[in-house]
């Protein structure tokens, strides 16, 4: 078991009512529980408000939890003191949705990739030479090339960028790649792409997923295991397979006619035609 | 809403204290020596200890600050040690005149400013464009009292269209005091004749005052509303067929005066500070000349009224500019 | 990986980073009366460095009089006429640049040293420190900045340095909200995210991610900032606070002059232009940065 | 005559590095009751293509090069502003991609509605229910009338009350209806939807969906739908044109075009995206074709 989820809460204070009142808090989770397999896909599926980015952040520890832990092999990372916590963090590994702001525009491919074996020098132990080699191997692992070593970010396009996302995330090593909807905002020619890098680099590293996706046909295509989020609360988990094909919630239900099928054949308008 | 004015309100309160104590602590450290001052130069050490007594410099710190800001509440707020004069009714006689001066170069920034801004962006990179925004350049950059002293070459001395400077003439009689704005209590009490003379000597300072704003609020319209201009749901108007004319004065105009209107606000802080350089120029007996004269003698009392007021002021400007934007912002007003 | 590893790796070149340069010079250069700012400015520094071994009465700027030479109109032999004094106009002038612009640039890069530490503090932390931090700075953009100067200039006694110390003291403020309303911004921006994902420091996140992306609107506002500092120099010493001659300086020269208006108006008007010349000329150039610099701004 | 003609539409754009031209000549008829999708990536030039149509291109930067667009016979390209600004919102009705920025967020949602009825019904009084000799009155009456009825249409539960509240006071979905019923307001004959779901949740996505086919179906009018998702294309589009680079490289019937694909770009399209039923290692993306081969 890699990560677990157990009974998470988080409440975010209300908002200023009157001179000295607060409003009701909001809770964004509530009771969440899951669990990742180590090696596998876990697909988090949910609309906007649906809590997943909370979620998100309280595994990353970016946002604590009001109740309940978060447990990455074995150990609650809440209760981690920040120097064990930092220590963790080159465990565990972040793609962001938006490949045009997740990137700092001040720096190199080189600079961002090489960042994590930076800050994580005591784990990795990496000199300034060895490092640069390795963010070599990173480009070329992820389909860049050596030449766009010292380019910014401006100059790739959306789908390159998220590349050089994953190549940062992937510099120490990590075990759990957290995947926060890495291919919404790209065309899905490049998304096919993207999406079958992934597939590639979990085989040929042994990674593990946690990946959060409001398209059901993308967490079909990369999950094992799939959660569905609602309001705060998990409506339903399972296997992939059973929850596509046989789901027993109404929320999930609803999600899984909702998406638009690329086969006109399968269009709820055209009965009549 | 009433409750948003009322802990404002409080804020204020506490502002103002804070503000008081940083006042007087910095007044009583910096170096300086206002009793030598006003004793002169020959003055016995007997004078100078009686002196000292007088405006309370035995006492400790602290106890002076309590003694200032209780005093304050009550109206006391010190004796200038140059006009030995209460420093509270000194304002209360300079504040309308510095008030009149600042609102009128205000009027007419704001009233010329937000149109030709508002032009400007329509017909942006055309000629009137380029000759605004060399001018509103010129405009920020030209020095208040230099341009005050080049107004007055030009249409007191050679023109001799205005006067000089001065507020009122002396051998003239003022209109009985309402609102203590000379103009206004022209008006009112019909007195065309004092009215005339009263918008002649207002004129230059107004204008010496309102360059600046002018050119900054009409830099601020432009920009705003440029940006504005571009926002999507511009393009729906457009794309359902709304008149030009419709867009720009209703849509976009209410949009684009939400930041002008901050800016506006900060400028009534900058026109206040900025008589000091004013009413020196034009000899307006305003809180700017009192101010300055307390500051070259080294009378703290009258300057650290004057700042206050000032201050007072721009709090009050502000809760109005954040009221305002309640009315322009619907989201600010449900939140 | 081994074939792979044997790749060659680039040089470090820094083409793409002269190409920003170049894109932003292009843009720079589309307004032209950013271009006019620049050469205005760099003349001006150029004079500053250069006005005592050039100007025809150097010894005007020390306190030489010549009262048999009093109030000369402009000529080819005192191009902006001679004062009360008999000095020549032009020379006490150019000389006086130093003062403006030396004081202008000391008063900016303190407010900026210590606005950014301050408000990049506050905008980071956050909570109490925030809080703390803010009041103060509120408090004191809440004082008209013109009169807590002369009051400050005043009791701390006559001097460029007090007078630098003075201004810097009421302009601080203006940058710790700027920068921590940019921090705030940036903070919550994904690369930011990102990095603390990482498990970046403070120090790291400030200096490495944040800090790099806010200097724009920095630089921006100190070109914009260093015209109106040698406007409240100058405005300082026309009131009679700050340097006290026979140092020249633009705001006592003009302020020295206003007695002898309308008669002798050009022992006015030539400060006075130098004045205007000079923070037209920063503002110029403050307008044109942001064009390039701030490309949501560009209007 | 079709509802919308266009022929040989060639637009090029003025920029920093030069002028390029963006449209290469695009040939599009769209009828009465027909829902066309047009469907391209990023930078195919699929919204300029729906601009155009609305004329709502500013030229200079953007110049038209050669073609034509007629609409109801007439050529939008060569009519004068005033012509077209009664065209737009009366005839023509468009709606865009985000809900959120395209409303005005300083006005109530009916201030908005009843300017763009008033629009509409200045042109044409019968959209307001007047004949044309009506009072000002009667018509700021009958405007705010067929403003609620419109919002009433496009399923916005207490139309009479909710017209006086801001737009964020709605949520994302409700506000995209807003704009329905502010582009059908003036019951206009033509429908240029430029990525109406993208922004939405994939349940709303639907309800919209349903939206714009039931308000084909009741009115028969004719849809340009602009999107980049071929299941939203699929799904209510009866037809479609793929287009990549400013050109229509295929079109035709949705049944024809996305189960008989003839280019191979539109197949490449079709096999990158994951449905429920993709397995492991389908989906191929644009791997092994080069922008030549489509030109």
């Amino acid at each position: 078991m890699t990560l677990e989820i157990r009974n998470v809460s988080k409440v975010f204070p209300g908002q200023r009512k009157g001179m000295f009142g607060r409003g009701d808090g909001f809770k964004a989770l509530d009771d969440v529980s899951l669990s990742v397999r180590k090696g596998q896909s876990f697909g988090l599926v949910g609309e906007s408000g649906s809590g997943k980015t909370t979620l998100t952040r309280c595994i990353l520890r970016l946002e604590s939890v009001s109740a309940g832990s978060v447990l990455f092999d074995g150990e609650d990372i809440h209760a981690l003191s920040a120097q064990a916590m930092r220590r963790l963090r080159a465990r565990m590994q972040i793609v962001f949705q938006d490949p045009y702001a997740s990137l700092n525009p001040r720096m190199t491919v080189h600079d961002i990739v090489a960042e994590p074996m930076v800050i994580h020098q005591d784990t990795v132990g990496f000199g300034a030479r060895q490092r640069t080699d390795r963010v070599v191997e990173l480009l070329l692992q992820v389909g860049l090339r050596s030449e766009h070593l010292f380019r910014y970010p401006h100059e790739f396009s959306g789908g390159q960028r998220q590349r050089i996302g994953i190549a940062r995330a992937l510099a120490v090593g990590p075990e759990l790649l957290i995947l926060d909807e890495p291919t919404s905002a790209l065309d899905v020619s490049v998304q096919a792409e993207v999406l079958n890098l992934l597939h590639r680099l979990q085989e040929e590293l042994g990674l593990t997923y946690f990946f959060i996706s409001h398209d059901l046909g993308v967490v079909r295509y990369i999950c094992d295991d799939v959660a569905v989020i609602y309001r705060g609360q998990i409506v339903e988990q399972g296997p992939c397979e059973s929850i596509f094909d046989a789901p027993q919630n109404d929320y999930t239900r609803i999600l899984l006619e909702a998406m638009p099928d690329p086969d006109p054949e399968r269009s709820p308008f055209r009965t009549g035609e | 809403m009433v409750s948003f004015i009322l802990r404002r309100l409080l804020l204020m309160i506490a502002t103002l204290i804070g503000l008081t104590l940083l006042l007087f602590v910095v007044a009583r450290i910096l170096p300086g020596d206002p009793v030598g001052l006003a004793a002169g130069p020959n003055a016995t050490a007997a004078t100078i200890a009686q002196l000292r007594e007088q405006f309370g410099f035995d006492q400790p710190l602290p106890m002076q600050y309590w003694t200032y800001l209780t005093g304050l509440l009550q109206g006391d707020w010190g004796t200038s040690v140059f006009t030995r004069r209460p420093v509270f009714s000194d304002i209360l006689a300079y504040l309308p005149a510095t008030l009149e001066l600042v609102f009128a170069a205000l009027f007419l920034a704001i009233v010329i400013g937000i149109p030709l801004g508002l032009l400007t962006a329509v017909y942006r990179n055309g000629v009137l464009d380029y000759a605004t925004r060399t001018l509103a350049l010129g405009g920020i950059a030209m020095p208040r009292f230099f341009l005050g002293l080049l107004l007055q070459l030009a249409f007191a001395a050679w023109l001799g269209w205005l006067p000089l400077a001065g507020r009122f003439p002396f051998i003239e009689i003022p209109p009985e005091t309402v609102t203590g704005f000379y103009t206004v209590d022209a008006l009112i009490a019909g007195d065309m004749y004092a009215f005339r003379i009263a918008a002649a000597h207002l004129a230059l300072p107004a204008i010496a005052m309102a360059l600046s704003p002018l050119a900054t609020i009409m830099r601020m319209m432009r920009a705003s509303t440029i940006e504005i201009l571009q926002q999507d749901y511009v393009m729906t108007e457009r794309a359902l067929g709304l008149s030009n004319r419709l867009i720009l004065f209703k849509y976009v105009l209410k949009n684009a005066m939400t930041s002008t209107l901050t800016v506006i606000g900060l400028y009534v802080s900058w026109l206040l500070g900025g008589t000091v350089l004013v009413e020196t120029v034009f000899d307006w007996p305003g809180l700017g000349l009192y101010a300055t004269q307390a500051i070259l003698t080294q009378d703290f009392m009258p300057v650290i009224g004057v700042t206050l007021v000032i201050a007072i002021i721009y709090l009050l400007t502000m809760l109005v500019v954040d009221v305002l934007y309640g009315v322009f912002n619907p989201k600010v007003r449900y939140a | 990986m081994t074939a792979e590893s044997q790749i060659v790796i680039p040089a470090r070149d820094r083409s793409s980073r002269r190409e920003n340069w170049g894109r932003a010079f292009y843009r720079f250069r589309q307004s032209w009366l950013s271009v006019v700012g620049l050469a205005i400015v760099l003349a001006l520094i150029v004079l500053a460095v250069a006005a005592p071994y050039i100007v025809p009465h150097p010894e005007h700027a020390l306190g030489v009089t010549n009262t048999a030479a009093r109030f000369q109109p402009p000529s080819a032999a005192a191009w902006f006429g001679t004062n009360e004094l008999g000095q020549d106009i032009f020379s006490l002038v150019l000389i006086g640049s130093q003062v403006s612009l030396f004081s202008g640039l000391a008063v900016v890069v303190i407010a900026i040293v210590v606005g950014t530490t301050i408000g990049a503090i506050a905008g980071y932390f956050g909570g109490w420190i925030d809080e703390v931090l803010m009041r103060i700075t509120d408090l004191l953009l809440t004082i008209p900045s013109l009169i807590l100067a002369m009051a400050v200039a005043a009791a701390l006694g006559t001097g460029v340095f007090n007078m630098i110390v003075a201004i810097a003291i009421t302009w601080w403020p203006a940058y710790a909200r700027l920068v921590r309303g940019e921090v705030i911004g940036k903070k919550e921006e994904q690369f930011v995210v990102a990095a603390h994902a990482l498990g970046a420091g403070w120090v790291r996140i400030l200096s490495r991610h944040i800090l790099p992306n806010i200097v724009s609107p920095i630089v921006v506002k100190a070109s914009l900032d260093m015209g109106f500092a040698i406007l409240t120099v100058a405005s300082l010493g026309f009131v009679g606070i700050g340097v006290k001659p026979p140092t020249p300086e633009w705001g006592t020269l003009l302020s020295g002059a206003r007695s002898y208006m309308p008669d002798y108006w050009w022992t006015a008007v030539a400060p006075g232009m130098a004045i205007f010349l000079a923070v037209f000329a920063f503002n110029l150039l403050g307008d044109g940065l942001r064009d390039v610099l701030d490309p949501k701004a560009r209007r | 005559m079709a509802l919308l003609d266009i022929t040989d539409l060639q637009l090029s754009m003025k920029s920093y590095e030069g002028e390029t031209q963006i449209l290469h000549g695009i040939n599009l008829k769209i009828e009465r009751g027909e829902i066309w999708g047009m469907v391209g990536e990023t930078g195919s030039g699929k919204s300029l293509t729906g601009l155009s149509v609305s004329r709502l291109i500013s030229t200079p930067p953007g110049r038209y090069l050669a073609g034509s667009i007629q609409f109801q016979g007439k050529d939008l390209l060569k009519t004068s502003d005033r012509e077209m600004r009664a065209l737009r919102g009366r005839h023509i009705g468009m709606i865009f991609q985000d809900p959120t920025t395209n409303l005005n967020p300083v006005f109530r949602i009916g201030t908005q509605l009843v300017d763009v009825a008033l629009h509409a019904g200045r042109t044409d009084p019968s959209v307001l229910g007047l004949s044309a000799g009506a009072s000002r009155r009667d018509f700021k009456a009958a405007a705010r009338k067929t403003a609620i009825e419109a919002l009433e249409s496009v399923g916005i539960p207490d139309a009479a009350s909710r017209i006086d509240d801001y737009p964020h006071q709605f949520s994302g979905g409700m506000r995209q209806r807003v704009l329905i019923a502010m582009a059908m307001i003036g019951k206009p004959d033509l429908l240029i939807a430029d990525e109406p779901t993208t922004a939405l949740d994939v349940s709303v996505q639907a309800q919209i969906l349903r939206l714009i086919h039931e308000l084909v179906a009741e009115r028969n009018i004719g849809v340009l739908l602009i999107t980049h998702n071929l299941g939203v294309v699929a799904q209510i589009c009866s037809h479609v044109a793929v287009m990549y680079r400013g050109r229509i490289l295929e079109a035709g019937p949705v049944l024809d075009v996305l189960k008989r694909p003839s280019h191979a770009y539109t197949q490449a399209l079709l096999e990158s995206v994951p449905t429920v039923h993709t397995r492991r290692g389908e989906l191929r993306g644009l791997s092994g074709l080069s922008p030549e081969m489509f030109v």
